[in-house]
């Protein structure tokens, strides 16, 4: 249990299926992880769980001391379930990678009225209410029906379904249905859907070399994920057959992935004051959906501290974490 | 063997087991919230009651609705429909299964294949067919629990003694007779004993249908509420839907005991 | 009214031959007594008779026609095992054979017709002596009982053959003898050909125009499933003269057997 | 009511409906890869076949290995493991609740209310109890099948006739020797009945738990390519599945009409 | 060895009074045949002693203690219907009582213990007039073969006390003559106490050392149950002179059966 974290050598951490963390098992597979936690004395090991919102309950219940995860679920799950826990990479955001797909239709506005699936309260969610408010509409101009992520493709090929938000790969499903129109994404709020490596801070805390070795798992791997040359492409093969996909598949997604492919890169991002605000909104989000839990009475019941040191919310209550202070070592090379 | 536990033990006995449970329950969630004072795993029971006060006793801050009852009867419509065709399905196939060996030979393998075939891995198709909707939640009960259902009763009007049909034949009665008069009540307590078992899995299947697409129902909130691990409103959420699967069993059983006391003479020892 | 025949019947199960070279002719109208030890084959006959199962060789006619395959409602049964339907009360068993013929499609009789089934379902049931228990589940009967109330589900239907396997088994004297009252009237006044398999001699006399005695007359100790039974006695129990008594006649020698048979054919 | 129908039209008879869904099937999908030449929904079986050849005897560039076999491998060792264990248990307990009525006054309630609870909706304490290994997915079907299972058997063993059981106690038989000499091979045939029944149930509960926490097996599969609606592979696996537990189903069906005959002789009719 | 007795035994089923005031005392080692018409209670009075059933009201003692609740090996029973175990073959059948008393644990036999019990076991089931058929299922026996089977069983234990239920209803009479036979010198040299229900008054008489005859001797036409059947008869068959004959013996008046049992009692 994550209370108890202490000096250890074995560290469990969880991944699953999404562009921005297939790094995660490729380095596993290729020996990156070993190398990485031999160099540190430690243990990592790197499982797949099928179920993204499994994976972020298993992590806050303590079976893991590390998930991959948004910005948003990282706040309303384990921060909010009082789980104090630290993003140490920040590894992309979605620059299209989430969008709205209408039938019959031209614009965002069209939705008006419609029934659309979704998985309620995630990143979709936060995405349409997002693009709602672009074209002067409410949540209550229309219906959510929730719907799983795995089923969305199916749902959409129904009659019955006219609107759906979703993320890749179901994403680009949907938009190949004849009379599908993407009409709004993620590249029109950019930086706000981020996807992150998060670690309980406590664990963090006691055993600062499995930042180390994460991070330096991280940033060769995605190195190797960028080259242009033959090593690259296998890689990236590699990471789409993981993904279930192809190589054109997985290419395509990761165009509309950002992918913080330096540190350098995602240290400036995640010490931007820019991000503080996009926590705002987020944070309004999730508060105004009960997201923070049934009997917090204001946004700022949950502290969110930045690099900066500033903290958004309660201070005394701090429960989610940006570090950028492990990404700064990789970017110094001192790992 | 025949020690009967008198009826005061009886009521202690019945107990205990749910008494350990619900002490390790207990334990174990004080033990977590000692750990983390947040922890939303294993609530403890003060906040799964004020949970349960909030969704069952105050109108929902954003619709207005009373959340618990709203869900409760959403889904026990769709479980009501789901199980009360996928039974008459179950009684008029098995039925003619049992007693006709044409049927039988045409429709039994057929019956078998289906209930191998896992519904959630054809949810796409069904959703095609039966598009999004009520229909395609009560469909996917139906699916999951029908051809259950047929095969156990084809098993059990098959079984009957091969006497008492040809002794209703000598009486005159057709093949039709035979069935509704002779077969169908000494099956019902079969068939009512297989309903009751199939509540569960019934229940089961409707609970992924909400989860696959619903905005209302036991089911949908409970895995909405999963999404922040919300467990003081799921678990009560899950002992309310074993409490309506309890209830709905009971009364079965009641019933079969009632209208089909024949069936239950040994029993009474 | 219905006459039966047997042509050379043999039944098998597995190894074991029960029925040998049966041949039969029985008259229409005839009260026919079967006897033979435990084990013969009298409960065969009759479910070859009834349409239940099929001999492994030869055939069985009624009125000269290929036996229907089926049992129907020309042959009623009383099995040697209660065979009364257990989710029906005592009335509610003598009623359905009444509603499986009154009703095709519903099988539930109303009015005048229900009225009219009902008195006769209850005068039966007043005759086999369980007036007192007309609403009781088969469970809730004894033995006796039971097989009473079988013996009034069968009369009820009044059919052309009636087939009965120990009926009378599980009664006592007293009740016995009112059963035998109830039934010879029927078989005389509706001229019904009864086959009714029995161990007590005196009855098998004393209600059958005629005997018939099934046995093994070889057995070989190496194979105890080599020969089957055949008809050892038949006996004419109408003819005058002086009632004949089981040691009087001589038993049939299987030549003669064989001879009846072609006589019967021819 | 008794027309048998012959060997050679059996088979015919029992082809017939596969036939007429396998027609349908055929003109549906060539009438949406009509309107929509990139359908994924309904492909042509020509695809499929390709898919099959792809996923089962081509090995994975990357592993070495063939996904199909890998993948079935895993699912088996669950489901056995599971179905395993579940019908243990069920047989034991069910023998229990049906012969001891101290047993049955402490369990039979527990048993009633736990086949009750939907074991998806407390996946996440499951998989904190147990682990995401192999343990919480065999853990599943068990929690999922065996409840089901005791109480089959608690009620086959319940309604044997008294008299036998009187019978044995006069022949000189311990409450421990009536259950496994007098009770348990009479229950037998059931058991089989039961768990041939269970099949299904313990296939979809796999599945479920491979879509949630896996990295190999049919389920796991299944749910990868669902994203991508790659019908032309999960279609043959479906049908894979169902193949896998008709032959199951058919083989216990065989195992208790051999080892089990006398519970068998109406069906010879 | 077992003497039993019933005092002031009521046997009642919801409004149905089935047995009223039984008084009854049956000394070890004597052989009881038990008669009366269909329905009056005979096979209940054997429930009973037997441990199945409890009485509404009175007591039923063993050896002067109260009768153990449960069924026991000390009884040994054949039911009104074939009880034997349709999962076992005949052979098995009777095995099994040995099987139980030999090996608490498995209940199965190895080696010489089961070479003996083996032996022991196709020696009745050659009395009973089973060999050829010792492998078979119950369901492939007739009628009477089941019956034998079910003695053969029973006897196999030696109880102390014997319960028949119309043992020999659905055998004829040569088998029957042999059944007799086979437990006549058994009875006497084991010294079994046998309670045997019967409608076969030679064979009651035949078989007996005394007779108790079970009746209603009051009938109310408007509540057939209001009345329970009492002893109606109790003869001693063992006593020198002429053998009585059912008429000769007054029937017991009711006054006169209290007495009795008061004599019993003090
Ligand atoms: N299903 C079966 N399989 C094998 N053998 C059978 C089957 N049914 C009956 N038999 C054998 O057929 C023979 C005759 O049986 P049947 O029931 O006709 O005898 P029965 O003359 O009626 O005897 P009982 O007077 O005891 O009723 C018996 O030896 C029996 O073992
Ligand atoms: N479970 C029951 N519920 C109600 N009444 C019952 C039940 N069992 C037996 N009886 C009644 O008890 C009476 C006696 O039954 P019992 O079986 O002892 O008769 P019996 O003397 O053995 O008759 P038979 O010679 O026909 O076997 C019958 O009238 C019967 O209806
Ligand atoms: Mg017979
Ligand atoms: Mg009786």
């Amino acid at each position: 249990s994550p209370a108890q974290a202490a000096k250890k050598k074995e560290f469990n951490i969880a991944w699953t299926i999404y562009v921005g963390w297939m790094p995660w098992p490729y380095a596993a597979e290729s020996g990156i992880v070993k190398k990485w936690a031999d160099k540190y004395g430690l243990t990592i090991n790197v499982t797949q769980i099928n179920d993204y919102v499994e994976s972020i309950n298993q992590y806050t219940a303590g079976k893991f001391d590390g998930v991959t995860v948004t910005n948003m679920d990282t706040l309303t799950i384990p921060a909010a379930g009082g789980v104090d826990t630290t993003a140490i990479i920040m590894g992309d955001f979605s620059n299209g990678n989430d969008g709205v797909v209408l039938k019959n239709a031209k614009t965002l506005a069209d939705i008006k009225g419609r029934k659309v699936n979704m998985v309620e309260l995630s990143v979709s969610h936060y995405l349409l209410t997002r693009g709602l408010a672009t074209v002067k509409l409410k949540e209550k101009d229309i219906k959510v029906v929730n719907t799983s992520d795995a089923d969305i493709v199916a749902a959409f090929k129904s009659p019955d379904s006219t609107a759906v938000v979703t993320w890749n790969p179901q994403l680009m499903e949907v938009k190949g249905e004849p009379k599908a129109t993407p009409v709004f994404d993620s590249s029109k709020i950019p930086g706000e859907i981020q996807d992150l490596l998060v670690v309980n801070s406590e664990t963090l805390k006691d055993n600062p070399d499995l930042g180390k070795a994460l991070v330096g798992i991280w940033y060769e791997t995605i190195a190797l994920m960028e080259d242009k040359g033959d090593k690259g492409k296998a890689a990236r093969e590699a990471m789409a057959k993981l993904s279930g996909t192809d190589l054109a598949g997985f290419e395509a997604q990761l165009k509309t992935t950002k992918m913080f492919y330096t540190p350098e890169d995602a240290v400036k991002f995640t010490s931007s004051a820019e991000l503080s605000k996009v926590m705002d909104l987020v944070r309004t989000f999730c508060f105004e959906h009960n997201l923070l839990g049934e009997k917090v009475k204001s946004k700022d019941a949950i502290g969110i501290a930045f690099p900066s040191g500033q903290v958004l919310g309660d201070k005394k209550n701090v429960k989610m974490r940006y570090d950028v202070s492990y990404m700064k070592m990789a970017a110094d090379k001192k790992l | 063997m025949n020690i009967l536990p008198g009826r005061g033990s009886r009521l202690l006995l019945a107990l205990l087991p749910f008494v350990l449970i619900a002490l390790i329950y207990v334990t174990q969630s004080a033990q977590r919230r000692a750990e983390n004072p947040n922890d939303k795993l294993l609530p403890p029971v003060s906040e799964m009651v004020d949970a349960v006060k909030r969704v069952a006793f105050e109108p929902d801050r954003r619709s207005g609705e009373y959340v618990l009852w709203t869900d409760t009867a959403a889904s026990l419509q769709r479980l009501a429909l789901g199980l009360g065709i996928a039974t008459l399905i179950g009684l008029t196939f098995g039925l003619a299964i049992g007693v006709l060996p044409f049927v039988s030979t045409t429709l039994a393998p057929l019956v078998g294949v289906l209930s191998m075939i896992p519904p959630m891995a054809v949810l796409p198709i069904l959703f095609i067919v039966f598009g999004l909707g009520e229909l395609s939640k009560v469909v996917l009960i139906i699916f999951g629990v029908a051809p259950c259902l047929v095969r156990d009763l084809a098993h059990a009007a098959g079984n009957l003694p091969h006497e008492q049909l040809v002794k209703a034949q000598t009486l005159g009665a057709s093949t039709w007779q035979i069935a509704i008069r002779v077969v169908l009540p000494q099956i019902m307590p079969r068939l009512i004993e297989s309903v009751r078992l199939m509540i569960g899995p019934a229940f089961l299947f409707l609970i992924s249908a909400e989860a696959i697409a619903a905005d209302v129902g036991l089911g949908y909130r409970i895995f909405l509420l999963r999404r922040y691990l919300a467990m003081d409103v799921i678990l009560p959420y899950v002992a309310w839907i074993t409490l309506l699967a309890f209830i709905m069993d009971w009364v079965l059983a009641k019933l079969a005991r009632h209208y089909f006391s024949f069936a239950y003479t040994v029993e009474r020892r | 009214m219905s006459t039966l025949a047997l042509r050379d019947v043999w039944v098998e199960y597995g190894d074991q031959i029960v029925l040998e070279r049966l041949n039969l002719e029985i008259a229409s109208g005839s009260f026919v007594s079967l006897v033979g030890p435990s084990g013969a084959g009298k409960s065969t006959v009759l479910r070859m008779v009834l349409g239940q199962e099929r001999p492994t060789r030869g055939t069985i006619l009624l009125d000269g026609a290929d036996m229907p395959g089926e049992p129907g409602p020309d042959r009623g049964v009383v099995f040697q095992r209660y065979s009364v339907f257990p989710h029906l009360t005592v009335l509610r068993n003598v009623l359905l054979g009444f509603e499986f013929r009154g009703s095709p499609l519903l099988t539930r009789l109303f009015g005048a017709k229900r009225r009219a089934a009902v008195a006769k379902s209850e005068e039966l049931i007043e005759a086999v002596g369980l007036s007192a228990h007309r609403d009781k589940y088969p469970s809730a009967l004894s033995g006796g009982m039971q097989q009473r109330l079988a013996i009034a589900q069968a009369l009820a239907m009044q059919p052309k053959v009636l087939l009965l396997d120990e009926p009378f088994g599980a009664l006592d004297p007293g009740t016995r003898t009112q059963m035998h009252a109830l039934i010879k009237p029927l078989w005389k006044t509706h001229g019904m050909t009864v086959l009714m398999v029995t161990h007590d001699i005196k009855e098998a006399f004393a209600l059958g125009t005629r005997l018939i005695a099934l046995d093994k007359p070889r057995i070989d100790p190496q194979a105890p499933g080599r020969y089957g039974a055949v008809i050892t006695y038949d006996l004419d129990l109408t003819r005058t003269g002086p009632v004949p008594v089981m040691g009087f006649s001589k038993p049939l020698s299987r030549a003669e057997d064989a001879d009846m048979s072609k006589g019967a054919q021819s």
